[in-house]
């Protein structure tokens, strides 16, 4: 265990480490709640590349000089860093990627040569964010495989029982998110990757609004492929990655291709290089993975398991608070839920919601939040929500309550 | 009252509100006043992209002038639009096509008002003058002004 | 004409403007030659992307929150920075990607799609870096294409005649790099368009190693498509550029798919964004976008004539002394050339002359640089690659002498 | 000299020199030595993968202990292989598994030597006690020592 596991979670020492949040916007003190959409950066992450850039950049890998060493190690060390993060059991079963979207991609791509073919059928959950849709369409429309879609109820809840009759022998792969960053439900994913793994058929996780969440492990879940993001996890933007079995890593083909990845090349022909390098073609983002390392250092310094309580007890709070106001509508009441509150306004359109709210310097995000079949599946064409993070108060809750008062007042 | 004169008013209009609240109070007022879309018009065909809200918009010729109607499911977009109808409707399409709107960036609608998607407000002013110039290519092949194509 | 034209190049200014340049490397003050793998970044890059992270950074596009607000227009603004720097038509032909490599992916899948079948030809040359080799190689694999290669001279000049012959009606595209990684040539790239476009063939252009050189203007090339990388022009990693003609990106299907590039999904169906949206899933590297821009900034601000006279001064320079130590052979001797010299010591193993010039605190690359064909055509196995870049000065060149003079002196 | 001298020796041999560059004077002097494969051994099955230069290593079972032999077409490499062959040529499989070779970091061979493929010489090792592990197999099959598989 951690020494900082018996300190209590001092949220002012955390929010001292963000310094954006000690801005204004519109003149007022800035309370951002669109965290879904992306994080804010610790000190530590934003120095880190910094030092990068002024003391050891170089490119890695292939060079014998001494920075491309130093800067090679620090990028095998942060895939070490994220190995154990998720608890991977090998290195080489990390790959560095630009993004979730970019990781899905890839596994559509190469999971989908190897395995995917006519009639064949990936399955996907109602609740997925398009990065988890469209990619398996192309895939599906390509090799006029079929896309099946987990239906979820009225609370935002898949429905395992449906699920477990759409696995069949044509079933290639399911590909569910582990938590809906539309409206925050939790999937139990490690119940689902059982009852696919009872056919045979492997699971790619959707981790993008998990990992910033709670500890996850990806041997106890027995995930098969795990993808999330950086930028959402307090790390920079353009990397992100893809955790795939090595056995699946070694079957499929490589996805992107070029420098770095191959082992010989001709014009007649190439041999590829050993994982994860066959991944991982061209120059990486190699600041970025050494930036995305020193997030998850200040993630588990900081203790997942007390950032998941902080967060709770500020969705608790804000569920409460929210239930006290007229014609506010929540979306989403799983038993399992996270950290995103998703809400209308009776006769309010969410836009010209957001709108006000902003002008209070408060960050909201409105719109389908590029999930539109979970709205379309609740009959709407959007929602405003609210999405905390670890760096969020009681009093921010307050705040935004204040500003939806106010909005009430105005279109009300 | 010519283009410019109405721009100068609308600039003095929201010169009398010190904060955006009630600059936004204004604009749902002045929502009530727009000419809406008949429903038969509020299809796809009309909608405008690129705009979070949605915004429906149609155009009329008459007497040689452009006469918008329009709606939107948001409030404020549709006070906004009220503002561009106030400024284009009834008038010619060369006087449409050639004037600029300056008023919008006096009274800090595009930076202030619709904060990201000041695309959806350039996409409701191509839309305006798009129909301007549909219009005015009609009345030149029909040889009504004289000018050839 | 910038007002800055008429100053001196003022190289002292310039270093200073670099911070990593004034660190100590194995005890001596760093030599950097290793700028054809990557650039090292000046404070204004360092900077802008810092100051993103403290004060503005929000996620883009669908937030209606200022923050979002903010970043979106500098996003934007960054993409009409790249636009104006190799004077693209329009803002939406300039498409963010992850690196030239992801960008040469991004043509071999969509491009190919589109346009490539069975017995197709593909036309590269044999000049290129893998990253512009494998891509094509993959397609071709797939569609049962055929891949043509331009061949070269003992200077290290393509052969015109040879490929004027080699197009035909089923060549479907010609992919050649603008200046090589290797040996530095460049080749003739207007002249090559042009002989494309006679048979109204498409040229995609890789310019990984010319923007940082000298200005490249697109629409004088006629390139269709052209690609480079941030990092190796003094920007950050993990962004870089891929410019298609607006005809040709409205043809081609997307590449990489998920939220921000569409504009509708249901499960049935999925219709795509507009340009340039259309081709950036996901999140992009924003950050990296504004840092590019700052970077392109740098370089206008100094002056792209500036810095190409003085690297062609450094590099004939180097190319006089060079010619004075016994047993150094310079491979690649094309009338134009850049920045690069590659050669061998006679006897001696590049790995081992690496090794020793390290210690002098100097970086040079040895081996392949991946470009093995290029190796293969001149029958080794490797060279010693000294790339400058506009940081570079007379007396590192010097040092680098008395480097190889040792290296001699043990292995000899 | 069993294992850990011969280390002893080597540390204290590289301890002589204050700089680096007499340390690679030591490495090709060393690189001299080196018990050279047989040219019909040079050939794709004998590289050793993960070295920027080549390297070639076979090793042959005599009385119960493995003898390497290797080459490789860069100096400073054969001078390390000379080395890790001075120290594990001539023991029994168990004794090139059991051992660490802790004379690499003490010489600083991992970060100075070979600043970015140290790759290389993990490869190299790596391919040593492989061979060690496969000729122990084989005895264990043959039942030459006694234990079982
Ligand atoms: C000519 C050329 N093309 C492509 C690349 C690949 O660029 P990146 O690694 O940034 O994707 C390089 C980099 O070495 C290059 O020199
Ligand atoms: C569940 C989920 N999946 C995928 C993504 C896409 O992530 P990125 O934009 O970083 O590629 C997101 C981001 O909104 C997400 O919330």
């Amino acid at each position: 265990m951690l020494k900082t596991d018996k300190l209590e979670y001092n949220i002012e020492k955390i929010r001292g480490d963000f310094p954006i949040l000690h801005r204004q916007v519109h003149n007022k003190p800035f309370v951002y709640f669109d965290n879904a959409a992306t994080t804010h950066k610790p000190l530590e992450v934003i120095e880190r590349m910094d030092r990068v850039y002024r003391e050891t950049n170089s490119n890695i890998h292939r060079g014998v000089h001494y920075l491309s060493d130093v800067t090679t190690r620090e990028f095998e060390s942060a895939r070490e860093t994220v190995r154990g993060f998720i608890n991977a059991r090998n290195d080489h079963e990390i790959i560095f990627t630009s993004g979730t979207t970019a990781g899905i991609n890839l596994a559509a791509f190469s999971f989908g040569e190897r395995y995917v073919g006519e009639n064949d059928e990936i399955v996907v959950s109602a609740l997925e964010h398009h990065a988890n849709i469209v990619p398996w369409q192309m895939l599906c429309e390509r090799k006029r495989a079929k896309l099946r879609v987990i239906p979820m109820d009225d609370h935002g809840e898949l429905d395992i029982e449906e699920y477990k009759e759409m696995l069949n022998d044509r079933t290639r792969l399911v590909a569910v998110t582990h938590v809906a960053n539309s409206i925050g439900t939790v999937n139990p994913v490690k119940k689902i990757t059982g009852i696919a793994h009872e056919h045979g058929i492997p699971v790619l996780i959707d981790g993008a609004q998990a990992v910033q969440h709670g500890s996850v492990d990806v041997q106890d879940l027995d995930a098969d492929m795990y993808v999330f993001s950086g930028h959402k996890m307090y790390g920079p933007t353009g990397i992100g990655v893809f955790y795939g079995k090595e056995n699946i890593l070694e079957e499929i083909p490589p996805y992107q291709t070029g420098g770095e990845m191959v082992d010989q090349v001709t014009f007649e022909k190439t041999t590829f290089n050993q994982l994860p390098l066959k991944f991982e073609a061209g120059t990486p983002n190699y600041t970025g993975a050494i930036g995305l390392a020193a997030a998850i250092d200040y993630l588990v310094e900081t203790g997942l398991d007390k950032i998941a309580a902080h967060e709770k007890d500020l969705l608790d709070y804000a569920a409460g608070r929210f239930a006290q106001i007229d014609g506010l509508k929540v979306f989403g009441a799983a038993r399992e839920k996270i950290s995103v509150i998703s809400f209308v306004l009776e006769d309010i359109h969410p836009y010209d919601a957001g709108m006000v709210i902003d002008k209070f310097g408060i960050a909201v995000r409105t719109g389908t939040h590029c999930a539109q079949p979970v709205m379309d599946r609740f009959g709407i064409r959007g929602t405003i929500r609210a999405s905390m993070a670890m760096y969020n108060t009681r009093e921010e809750v307050d705040r935004l309550c204040e500003a939806i008062g106010k909005v009430k007042e105005m279109f009300g | 009252m010519d283009m410019e004169k109405v721009q100068e008013e609308i600039v003095e209009e929201f010169g009398l509100f010190d904060d955006w609240m009630d600059k936004y109070n204004h604009l749902i007022e002045l929502s009530r006043s727009l000419p809406v879309i008949d429903e038969k018009y509020k299809k796809p065909e009309f909608l405008i992209e690129g705009c979070q809200s949605r915004v429906w918009l149609n155009a009329a010729m008459e007497d040689g002038r452009v006469v918008y109607t329009a709606d939107s499911d948001a409030v404020i977009t549709k006070g906004i639009i009220a503002l561009l109808i106030r400024v284009l409707s009834g008038r010619t399409p060369d006087e449409i096509l050639e004037n600029d709107l300056w008023f919008i960036d006096r009274i800090g609608l595009k930076e202030n008002l619709s904060p990201t998607r000041s695309n959806g407000l350039i996409s409701m002013i191509k839309q305006m003058k798009l129909y301007a110039l549909a219009y005015k290519a009609k009345n030149q092949k029909t040889g009504r002004n004289g000018e050839s194509g």
